[in-house]
């Protein structure tokens, strides 16, 4: 018998758990090559600002030991063309198509969740917080619970659509970061975001990123996100999106284990643009492999 | 397309420098100039990303003794510079690797009463040499070929029987005429009577110089760029370059691994 | 000529800027074989407390992506038979010895800052702050900058000798961590201790550490340490030792080019146990083969 | 000691099994039985530890054709259980790898009026045979060598080569005896006359069964433990045991790589 590999993601019904994390992704067209969407639970566009962004000055990625550097400067083609451009291609698909998010100010996120909440074809909201809030010093949202809640809530108050709130791992306490979220009206966490690291061209004597640091992501990140998604899922009722270095179905069941709902696939589509499909594809027949009839009963299910 | 491709040859060409030959589906032979490819180069995390090279040739080995199939085949022509391209010399026949491609926007073949001039600073060469078969169909193609010394002159001859004019300068003399190959080209272009486009891959300094002469004298200019790449299939934004209308204010990327690697030079921003 | 490889940290010369790190290189002794001790610039013992510590359960280490989790325990022979046994073999070596060492209240940590403050073959002594303050809940000393300032405060009052304070990574905001320490008296920050990170056995379900979590070090850390180094570098005017996945030369210089003084290598020794005596061979030919003729002049040099 | 090795030889012996090998320093030979070294896989950072193998053999190799130097050689025996394991089975005759080791405290020899009874599970022979090969010079050694299927049993032709009684089980009766190995083993200790000790290493719980029954008949009998390693110089604490002495408490580790990975079964703590 085939096991059953849906989930529940505060509401939404996903046919697997196995997602494609913002920025990672494109707007879904990109990978139409290579991945078969119908055959991945969701994916997540990348991150959408009001104005269209240019983005930082190149070099913006760089490789490091088992993982990258990114500093892209969050370049989109903002929310007018997002829904021009893009909008008309998530209609032509039969999978939930979440829309990342980000703003510099409460109002901006405010406006923003407005807008996205009229778009019937974007299935959910995901509020990437891991942004410098510039009416406050340039203090990064996602850093500070106060900060953070004062997103959600605002968010909050202009959708009914599922609020995926993404957590920032550059922090001290991410359980009082996931804690806040979660009072002020997050259906759903998502974590991590990238860790702020830098790289260094030796010979040059400069930071090889123009913006000299970046988010840092891939397979080396795995350990922290894991230990954060298990702490989180201790600590808080809503589902969480696990997400950092997943590159195999084995990883994702280990994120699903500490406690994720479903999963995010990032840096890995750089490597092997199928594999957020494989790993679907590969999850299941682990599930079949060892008896597992249902993918909801690994969710938590760490013996720790 | 993504492939398995089986390694048919790995050699070392000139110091540094290596062509590869690697078996690839029969779809892979429609490649444009210009295009390039992502290469896994294990299946370890380190190194973790594809790294791109160009197409340097494809074609289609028919083995001597009959009976066996034709084999379709690209070849890649590289430099070791680091961890990914060291390991890709130290690989075998027979060996395995993981091709993400033909991917980008390769070279405009132009028009054929067109004097095609080419030019190629070292490794640079490589999508350059499968423009020049396509090119001598139509035209006559010449060659400027630069490097620092002569080692980084690579495959002259095989231009050469395609029918290719080739001039080289290094900038020590040890090859050819002492100094930049933009020099050489220069000369062509004053002496030149008729329509002539230009084609040029190599240093970003190469290029800035060729897209300035281009401008300069108004002849039509296809550059190909390089830009570090996470995904090569436009979805990382990692790769961009300044557009024409580029500015600290007004910032204007484009990207590299799908609107490129070529450019018409007007496209892009270059220094002056 | 050969280049001058020297570096003055805090008062201490050392004849180059390699350290081993704590508990990457035992008491010293056990790498004899492999090291010629009088070749590095300066070794930390293994962190000490009061009394003998056993250690956690195991397993204590695993390998993950590009790094490793260890939850050794902080197992150690404890102060009186480091005195005994260990101090002898510290005498025999002409390179300064550093004594890590670690408390669970603040009162801990003063009686032993004063009872290695009153051992001549100590050089110097380095604080590890990350672990919990049994008084205060748990808290990590490391994570709050006024718990941590009353740790170098007690200190300080009372050792004349070199004090260094190994700051944790697993912070919102290091820079106000390292200033804090700054304020309270240290001579000189050592930076990054390891990160927390969790792996999980599928099969078993199971964490694979009997510990859960542990810390997370080896070559997919150095983006971080190597941001954090650059932070903290810029605030603080007490030179810094940059420690985290250092594996060769190049890494090492980075950490230079970032605002460090020193470095330590850790995880390398366990993959090659002469990577410390290497890595200054190496870093002295990188000079000389790029006409450097002072490794001080590359502190902080970086373009950015 | 550290070293560079270069591959003579690796060939699977049973289905998942290898037997590699390795040139040495001649220090090397005198390497005790029970002793480990700690491989390098590569040079990448994938896998990133070194890996512990316990020391099959050591010898020295004569080439055939008169002239080539004697080399010095050493061998390991390995399953393929994960990443690492699966890299060093896709090596070649020549490959080189960076070996450390001997390392650790090997087997006590004992007294030669003692019959010797080693008891081996799986891959848990790798180091056992060096040991049979010593204590074969001196008194009468018999293997007890136990595996889940017939495909674990391993090496047995060597083992009776050096004139050793070879008894073997298998859990799903493919070879040998069905059932465990210590069965095997209790049936000799009952037929057993004179004196007599028991060398073992093999999966935890073969290995506690085994220390069970040394304790209930006073026999004496070492173990030779698996734990994970870092660094095998007992820098890391990563690899400990608990001691006899062990308990919640009162916690008593033994260092496996420096303390052991031999140990007297009586040192260390079983379940009953
Ligand atoms: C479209 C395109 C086509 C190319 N074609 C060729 C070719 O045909 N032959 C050839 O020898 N080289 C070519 N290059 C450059 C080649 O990709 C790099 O030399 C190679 O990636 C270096 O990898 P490494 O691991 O040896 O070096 P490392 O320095 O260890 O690489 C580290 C990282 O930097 C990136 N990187 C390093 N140098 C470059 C570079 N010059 N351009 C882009 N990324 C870089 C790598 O991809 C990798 O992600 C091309 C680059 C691009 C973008
Ligand atoms: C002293 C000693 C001697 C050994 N001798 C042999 C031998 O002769 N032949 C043999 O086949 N195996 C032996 N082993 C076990 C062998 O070290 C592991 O099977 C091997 O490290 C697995 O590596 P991997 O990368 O294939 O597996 P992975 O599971 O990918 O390894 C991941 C990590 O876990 C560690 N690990 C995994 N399994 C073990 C294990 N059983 N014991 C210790 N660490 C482990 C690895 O070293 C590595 O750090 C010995 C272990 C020790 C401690
Ligand atoms: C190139 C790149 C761009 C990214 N852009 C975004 C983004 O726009 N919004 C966002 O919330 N996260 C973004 N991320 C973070 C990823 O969604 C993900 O959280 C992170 O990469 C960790 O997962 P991974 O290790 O699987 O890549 C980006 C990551 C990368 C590598
Ligand atoms: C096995 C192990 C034990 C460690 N024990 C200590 C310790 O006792 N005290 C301490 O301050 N740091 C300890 N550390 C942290 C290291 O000193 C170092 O800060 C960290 O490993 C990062 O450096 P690396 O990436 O080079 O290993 C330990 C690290 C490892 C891997
Ligand atoms: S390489 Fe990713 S967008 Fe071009
Ligand atoms: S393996 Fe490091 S102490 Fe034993």
């Amino acid at each position: 018998m085939k096991p059953d590999m849906t989930v529940n993601l505060a509401g939404m019904a996903l046919r697997n758990p196995v997602m494609t994390a913002s920025g990672t992704f494109g707007y879904g067209e990109e990978f139409a090559e290579y991945v078969d969407l119908e055959t991945i639970g969701a994916f997540v566009t990348k991150g959408l600002s009001l104005k269209p962004r240019a983005g930082n000055p190149t070099p913006r990625i760089v490789e490091t030991p088992g993982g990258m550097l990114n500093a892209i400067g969050l370049q989109n083609v903002g929310i007018d063309a997002f829904i021009q451009k893009k909008v008309p291609f998530l209609r032509s698909v039969n999978t939930p198509a979440i829309a990342n998010f980000f703003g510099n100010t409460v109002d901006e996120y405010a406006e923003l969740a407005g807008r996205l909440d009229q778009i019937p074809e974007v299935a959910a909201l995901e509020v990437n917080i891991s942004c410098p809030n510039v009416k406050q010093g340039g203090i990064v949202f996602g850093t500070d619970p106060d900060c953070a809640a004062g997103v959600v809530r605002a968010c909050r108050a202009v959708t009914k659509k599922t609020l995926i709130v993404k957590l920032s791992p550059n922090v001290t306490d991410v359980v009082a970061m996931a804690r806040a979220c979660e009072d002020a009206g997050a259906d759903c966490l998502s974590l991590i975001n990238t860790l702020t690291g830098m790289a260094i061209d030796l010979n040059k004597r400069r930071p090889v990123l123009a913006n000299i640091t970046g988010g840092f992501s891939g397979p080396a990140i795995k350990p922290i996100a894991l230990r954060m998604v298990w702490q989180v899922a201790k600590a808080v009722k809503v589902p969480i999106i696990g997400i950092g270095g997943i590159m195999n179905a084995t990883d994702a069941l280990e994120f699903m284990l500490a406690g994720a709902t479903a999963v995010q696939v990032g840096t890995a589509s750089f490597i092997n643009p199928g594999a957020a499909q494989q790993i679907a594809a590969d999850m299941e027949n682990w599930l079949t492999d060892n008896g597992v009839a249902d993918i909801k009963s690994l969710i938590g299910a760490l013996q720790a | 397309m993504q492939f398995t491709a089986m390694i048919l040859s790995n050699a070392e060409v000139s110091p540094g420098y290596w062509r590869m030959r690697l078996t690839a589906p029969p779809e892979f032979a429609s490649a444009s100039p210009g295009q390039f490819v992502m290469v896994r180069v294990n299946n370890a995390i380190d190194p973790l990303l594809r790294r791109p090279f160009g197409v340097f040739d494809v074609g289609t080995h028919t083995p001597a003794h009959s009976g066996a199939a034709a084999q379709p085949y690209f070849e890649m022509l590289y430099r070791v510079v680091g961890k990914g391209t060291a390991m890709l010399s130290t690989l075998h026949e027979t060996d395995l690797l993981d091709i993400l491609g033909p991917l980008g926007r390769g070279f405009d073949l132009g028009d054929s009463d067109e004097e095609k001039l080419i030019v190629g600073g070292g490794v640079g060469l490589a999508p350059l040499y499968l423009l020049a078969r396509e090119l001598v169909k139509k035209s006559p193609v010449r060659l400027f070929a630069g490097g620092r010394t002569r080692d980084d002159i690579l495959c002259i001859t095989e231009f050469e029987r395609l029918g290719v004019e080739c001039y080289t300068a290094t900038e020590d003399g040890s090859l050819g005429e002492c100094g930049l190959v933009t020099e050489a080209l220069l000369r062509r272009l004053d002496a030149l009577q008729g329509r002539a486009s230009i084609y040029a891959c190599g240093p970003h300094g190469m290029l800035n110089a060729v897209a300035n002469i281009a401008a300069q004298r108004g002849i039509p200019c296809q550059v190909s760029l390089e830009g570090y790449m996470a995904c090569g299939v436009g979805a990382c934004l990692g790769c961009v370059a300044p557009g024409n209308r580029h500015s600290a204010e007004t910032p204007d990327f484009r990207c590299v691994c799908t609107e490129g690697p070529v450019f018409e030079s007007g496209e892009l921003k270059w220094r002056d």
